[in-house]
C-alpha cells in the first residue's frame, strides 16, 4: 500500500467528507489564510497551521472553508449551534491547550444538548485539535488534555496512532451523529505509514493490537503506541513479549480487547503523554484492577508524564515524556 | 410595519399566555409542586412576543435562563412545556431539561441556556446553517444585560458580522443580572451603543411596548433575511418577580417595581394603544382570550399531573446517537 | 462544641482571613449584591447567591468584597493577576459547571504561571465553586467536575465534607501560596456539625478517617462521605465494618492514609459523585491497582454517577446519585 | 510631553536593542541554534518603547506572544532573556519558559503568554492590586489585532471600567492575527473604536513613531496613574517578519512590506525626527549606539551559549509553592 504522511491522511478524510456531504463545512483560525485578498492575487496563504487543511479552501470555497477570527468559543460555539441545526461542521481548535478558551461550548453545550432535549438534538461536529509535546512549544502549546474530554459524558474522543487510522477514524468523526474530540499528535505529523486511497472508515470504539505478545500488555494510544513499539522490539531481544494494545478511541473505550489481552499476559502497563493524575492511564488501570482484577499477576503499572506544566528547555521537554526507556524500566518492575 | 386584527390578537393571547403561565409558575413553585429553581419572564412580555411574531418555525431562536416566554412567543406547546417543569416524561424534553434547557427543535426554539451568554454562539452557528441552507431562515438570540459582559457576546456579534450572518441579538436589559444593577456592571447606558465595535446597526425599542418592538425587530429581521446581517436590537424591560422564584428582591425598591408595573405594564399599554389608539380590538374581545388563556394553562397543569414520571432506564438514554464499541459499550 | 451549617464554616473562614491579612480580597458575582445602590438605602442586598459571603462587605467594605459582572474569565482571570502581584484574592465561581466560561485562567494561567517563570511567581489564589447535584438544577448546575482541576498540574483541589473540614481547609487554601479550587457541595450547604470558633487551619494533603472498621476501605470526598457513613452503618448491622477515608484534598492526595487502611482491609471502594471516566475513582482505583496491588484481596469497585448528564426529574436525578444502597451492593459484591 | 536628550538616546537604545535582538535571533533560529517557536517584534519597535518610557519597574505589563519587544522596553536583562531562549538555566526563567512565556517579575513583567487574549485579565488583576496599594503603580497590557477579538478582552476592559483601574490596554494592530488580515477578522477601522463599548477613551497612535505613541501612551499612563482609569490606545503597526520565524509570508504581498519599511520604518523616523527636527541628538550619537547595542548582544549569546542547561531534577521543581500532603507528596 503507498504510504504517506499523518498530515496527509487527515487532509484526505476533510477532503472526502466535504466532497461526499454538501453539509461539511472546516471552520478554524487560517484554515485558508490570507482571506479577503483575492483581489491580490492572495488564495489561501496557509491552510492551516500545520497544513492540514491546505487546498480545501481552493476546493470548495470560502463558503465551506470559513477562516475564523480568533474567538474559540465563538467559533466552536457557532459549531454547535451549525451541527444541531443541521450541518456537520469541522472545527479546528488549532491546540488542545486552547480548549482553554472554548471549555464551554465542549462541556456544558455539545456535551449535553441531547441529553437535555430529551433525545431530539443531535449534535454531528467534529473538533480537530493537537496534541501532544516534543516540539520545544512550551506549557501552553503541548497538553495531552485528551483525559478532560474523555472525562465528559456525551463527548467522544478520538486519538490516531498512524495515518491509516486518522483517516478511517477521522471519516467515522464527520459522519457520526455525536460530537468527536479528534486528537492529532503534532510529533506524528510528519511521520508517514500506509494509507489506502479510498473511502473508509474505522468504527469509533474498536482498539487495534498493534502488536501480539504473551507477557505483558501495554496499552498506549498516539505517539505513545509507537514508544511501546520500540519497546516491545528491544525487550523481544531479551525474550519478553509486548501485547501492544491502541484503543484509539478513549471514548467510547474498547473495554474487551484490553481484558482479552490482559486474560492472555496477567500484566498491565499503561503508558501515555498526559500527566497521572485523573488521566487516561489512571482510567484503563481502574478498568483492570475491577474487571480485570482476577486476570492480573502482577500491578498495574502507569507511565505518564509528571504532575507537572510541559518545560521549554529541550533536556527537560525530553524528559518530560514517557520513553521506551521509561516503559521498559515498568514492564522490568513487574516481570522480574 | 402594518399592524392588522388578527396579528394583534394574536399577539396579546401570546403575551397573556406567557403572564398567565409565569404567574401560575410562581404559584405552584412556592406551593412545592415544582422542583427546581425558575426564572420567570413576567413583565418583558412584549420583548419576546414583539419580535417573535416576525418568526416561523423554521426560524431559530436561542434562548437564556429566563426561557418560557421565549418558548411560548414561540410556539411551544404549553403542555408539554408544563410537563417538562414538572419532570415528566411527557415533558417537551422527556422531563430531563427543565426550566434552565426547555428547548423544541421542532419549533426552532433551540434552547433555554443556564450558561449566561451561551446562547449567542449558538444562535451564530444556526445562522450559518441558515446562510448556508439559502432558504431565508432567520436566528434570533435573547440575552440580558447581564450576559451583554460575557465574552461570547463579544465573539459572536463579531464572527456575525463578519460573516454577514442573519441573525438579531436581542439585548433584553431589564436593568439587573441577578441582584446586580446594570448601573454598575457597566459603565455605558445603552447596550445598542456595543453595536459600533462590530460595524452593525445597534437600536433601542422599548422592551415595555409591543408595537415599538414589533416595529423595530421586524426591521432587523427582515435586514437579516434579505443577507443584510445581523443587528443588535436592545429591549429596554424590566422582570416582574425576583431573580428566581425565592429571590427576596432585595436590591430594587418597591417604589421601583410598582412604578414599572403601573406605568410601563406591557399587557396594559397594548390594552391602550390598540384599542384606543388604533382601535382595532376591543377590551371584551381581550377578556374573552384572558379567559381561554387560563383554561388552556389549567389543562396544561392537569396534564403535567396526571402525567408520569420517566422510567428509571431514561437516565441513561439521549447521551448519545449512537456509542457502541467493538463489543457493545454503554 | 457549637454546631453550626456548612455555610457558616465557609462565612466564618473567609471573615477571619479578610480580618487578619489586609492582601485577602473577595471577587465575584453578587458576593454583595445590589451594589451603586447605597443612595436608595440598598447595601449587600444578597451576600452571595447561597449566602456564603453575607456580612463581608459590610463589614469590610466594596474594596475588599467586589461584586463583577458576569465576566468570569475577565474576574477569574484578575483574580490570577491580582494574585501574581502580592493579592490573596478569594474568587467565587458561583457553579463549578461555568468553568466551561473560565478555564483559561486555571489550566493555562494559574496553574502553569509559577512554573513558567522557573519558580519566581506565586500564584495564592482561592477560587470557590459549588458542586454537586439533588438540588433540581439539572446538567448545567450541577456537576462535581474536582476531577478536572486534580488532573490540573499546579492546581490543588479541597473537597471538603463537613463545617469543621470546610472551615479548616478553607482557611489553609486562603493562606497557601498556590492556587486553590475549593468545591463547596450545595447539599451540604445547610448540615450541620461541631466547628471550632477559633481561627485554626487543616493542612491540605491530609486525609481524615471518618470512620475506622476492619473488613472494607470505602473511599469517599464531599457529600458521599456521608452516603458512605450510612454505608457503614448499615453494614455494620450485619457485621461487615467499612473504614471510611475521607482524603478532603484530590490534590495533593494523602495516599499513604488510603493505603494503609487498604493494608488492615484488603478491599476497596471508592464512591464518588463525579463522573466515571478519568475521574476521582479511577484515579484512585489506579493508585490501589499499583502500589495497593499486594495488599487487595478483591476487585477494586468504583460506585460513581453514570457516564451521563445530570437529569432534571428528580426521580432521575435521584437515581443518578450514587446513595448507600448502590455503595453497599458493592460492598456485597466483594465481600460475599 | 517634554522630551529631553536622555529619553530620546535612552528610547533610541530601547529600540534599537529590540532591532537587533530580533534581527538576530532570526538568525540564531535559522541556523538551527534556538529550540522552539519565535515570534519576532521587528517593525513594532515605537510602540513597545514608546509606551515603556513611562514605566518604572514598580508598574506592571502584561505582554502577548510577541514579547521580546515588551521585555526589552521594560528593561529586562538581556543575558538572561537570551538564555531562556536557548532553554538554559541561568534563563531568566530557569529555561522553563521559552520565547511564549518569558517574563520578570522583578522588572514587573507578568509574562509573554501563549494564548491569545490571557494577558488582558492578568493585567486587569495587577491594575486591582496597584488600586488597592494606593502608590501610583499602574499597568500596561499589550495585545495584537487579532486579540482584540477574543472574549477576555472584552471582558477585561469592561471590568477595568467599572473599577477605574489603573491599567492601559495597548492595541498592536499590525494588520495580520497570523495569517488573517484584519480588514476580514473585525468589520470596522479602528479598534480603538471599541472603547466605546466601555465608557472609557479610546485613542488611535502611529505605532511606527515614538513621538505619537510616547504622547499618547503617557496621556492615557497619566490619567491611570491619577485615579481616571483605563484608557485603550491602538497602536497601528508593522511587523517585518512572519508571524513566527519560518513563516513563508505568502498572505502579504513584497511591495506592502518593502513600503512599509522605507517610508515608515520606527528607527529611521526616530532618526529622521530626534536629529532633524528636534535637533536633540545627533547621528553620530546614535551609531554609536548601534555598535554598542550590537555588542552587548554578542555578549549575550555568548553568555547563553556557555550556560548549562538545566539540571534533570528541574523538571519536577517550581510546579508548587508547596505540595506536601500528610505524608510527603511529590
Ligand atoms: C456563565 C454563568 N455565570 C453566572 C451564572 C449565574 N446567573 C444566572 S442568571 C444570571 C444573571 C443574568 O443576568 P441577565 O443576563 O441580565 O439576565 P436576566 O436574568 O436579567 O434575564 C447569573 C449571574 C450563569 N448561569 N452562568
Ligand atoms: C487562544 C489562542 N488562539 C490561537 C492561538 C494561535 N495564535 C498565536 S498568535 C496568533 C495571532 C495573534 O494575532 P494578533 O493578536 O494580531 O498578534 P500578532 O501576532 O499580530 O502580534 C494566533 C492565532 C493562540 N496562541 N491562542
Ligand atoms: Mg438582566
Ligand atoms: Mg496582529
Amino acid at each position: 500500500m503507498r504510504e504517506i504522511f499523518f498530515s496527509q491522511a487527515i487532509n484526505e478524510a476533510m477532503r472526502i467528507a466535504l466532497e461526499k456531504d454538501p453539509d461539511v463545512v472546516v471552520l478554524g483560525e487560517d484554515v485558508a489564510g490570507g482571506e479577503g485578498r483575492e483581489d491580490e492575487g492572495i488564495e489561501e496563504a496557509w491552510g492551516g497551521i500545520m497544513g492540514a487543511t491546505k487546498g480545501l479552501r481552493k476546493a470548495f470555497g470560502p463558503e465551506r472553508v470559513r477562516d475564523t477570527p480568533i474567538s474559540e468559543t465563538g467559533f466552536l460555539g457557532a459549531g454547535v449551534g451549525a451541527a444541531v441545526t443541521g450541518l456537520r461542521p469541522i472545527v479546528e481548535l488549532m491546540f488542545m491547550d486552547f480548549m482553554g478558551v472554548a471549555f464551554d461550548p465542549l462541556l456544558n453545550q455539545a456535551a449535553k444538548l441531547r441529553y437535555m432535549l430529551g433525545g431530539k438534538a443531535r449534535v454531528p461536529l467534529t473538533v480537530r485539535t493537537l496534541v501532544g509535546a516534543g516540539v520545544r512549544a512550551a506549557a501552553q502549546h503541548s497538553q495531552s488534555l485528551y483525559g478532560i474530554t474523555t472525562a465528559i459524558p456525551g463527548l467522544k474522543t478520538v486519538v490516531p496512532s498512524t495515518p491509516r487510522d486518522a483517516k478511517g477514524l477521522l471519516l467515522a468523526a464527520i459522519r457520526d451523529d455525536d460530537p468527536v474530540v479528534f486528537c492529532e499528535n503534532k510529533s506524528l505529523y510528519f511521520s508517514k505509514g500506509p494509507c489506502p486511497e479510498e473511502d473508509f472508515e474505522i468504527p469509533l470504539g474498536l482498539a487495534d493490537v498493534k502488536r501480539e505478545g504473551e507477557d505483558v500488555t501495554v496499552v498506549a494510544v498516539s505517539r505513545m503506541v509507537h514508544v511501546a513499539l520500540e519497546a516491545a522490539d528491544r525487550l523481544g531481544e531479551e525474550g519478553i513479549s509486548l501485547e501492544v494494545v491502541d484503543p484509539r478511541t478513549l471514548s467510547p473505550l474498547d473495554e474487551e480487547t484490553i481484558l482479552v489481552s490482559l486474560e492472555k499476559t496477567g500484566r498491565l502497563v499503561i503508558v501515555d503523554e498526559g500527566t497521572p493524575r485523573c488521566g487516561f492511564a489512571a482510567d484503563v488501570a481502574a478498568l483492570a484492577a475491577d474487571r480485570g482484577f482476577d486476570l492480573l499477576d502482577a500491578p498495574v503499572k502507569r507511565v505518564t508524564a509528571p504532575h507537572s506544566p510541559v518545560p521549554f528547555s529541550p533536556v527537560l521537554e525530553d524528559a518530560y515524556i514517557p520513553d521506551a526507556e521509561r516503559l521498559i524500566e515498568a514492564v522490568h518492575e513487574i516481570t522480574d | 410595519m402594518q399592524l392588522d386584527r388578527d396579528t394583534l390578537l394574536d399577539a396579546y393571547r401570546r403575551m397573556r399566555t406567557i403572564r398567565l403561565f409565569e404567574e401560575k409558575l410562581e404559584e405552584l413553585s412556592l406551593a412545592g409542586k415544582l422542583p427546581g429553581f425558575l426564572h420567570l419572564y413576567a413583565g418583558e412580555e412584549a420583548t419576546a412576543v414583539g419580535v417573535c411574531m416576525h418568526l416561523g418555525d423554521t426560524d431559530y431562536l436561542a434562548s437564556t435562563h429566563r426561557g418560557h416566554g421565549h418558548c411560548i412567543a414561540k410556539g411551544v406547546d404549553l403542555r408539554g412545556m408544563m410537563a417538562e417543569l414538572y419532570g415528566r416524561r411527557s415533558g417537551i424534553c422527556k422531563g430531563k431539561g427543565g426550566s434552565m434547557h426547555i428547548a423544541d427543535l421542532d419549533k426552532g426554539m433551540l434552547g433555554a441556556n443556564g450558561i449566561v451568554g451561551a446562547g449567542l454562539p449558538l444562535a451564530t452557528g444556526a445562522a450559518l446553517t441558515a446562510q448556508m441552507r439559502g432558504r431565508g431562515q432567520v436566528v434570533v438570540a435573547f440575552f440580558g444585560d447581564g450576559a451583554a459582559n460575557q465574552g461570547s457576546f463579544h465573539e459572536s456579534l463579531n464572527l456575525a458580522a463578519i460573516w454577514r450572518l442573519p441573525v438579531v441579538f436581542v439585548a433584553e436589559n431589564n436593568g439587573y443580572g441577578e441582584a446586580t444593577p446594570v448601573e454598575y456592571h457597566m459603565k455605558i447606558r445603552d447596550i445598542a451603543d456595543r453595536a459600533g465595535s462590530y460595524g452593525i446597526p445597534g437600536e433601542i425599542a422599548d422592551g415595555m411596548d409591543f408595537l415599538d418592538v414589533y416595529e423595530k425587530a421586524g426591521t432587523a429581521i427582515e435586514r437579516a433575511r434579505e443577507g443584510g446581517g445581523p443587528t443588535l436590537l436592545e429591549c429596554k424591560t424590566y422582570r416582574y418577580y425576583g431573580h428566581y422564584v425565592g429571590d427576596p428582591l432585595t436590591y430594587r425598591t418597591k417604589e421601583e417595581q410598582e412604578e414599572v408595573r403601573q406605568t410601563r405594564d406591557p399587557l396594559e399599554l397594548f390594552e391602550r394603544k390598540a384599542e384606543s389608539e388604533l382601535g382595532l380590538v376591543s377590551s371584551d374581545e381581550l377578556r374573552e382570550i384572558d379567559a381561554e388563556v387560563k383554561r388552556t394553562i389549567e389543562a396544561a397543569v392537569e396534564y403535567a399531573e396526571s402525567s408520569d414520571a420517566p422510567p428509571p432506564e431514561d437516565l441513561l438514554s439521549d447521551v448519545y446517537v449512537s456509542y457502541s464499541g467493538a463489543h457493545g459499550d454503554a
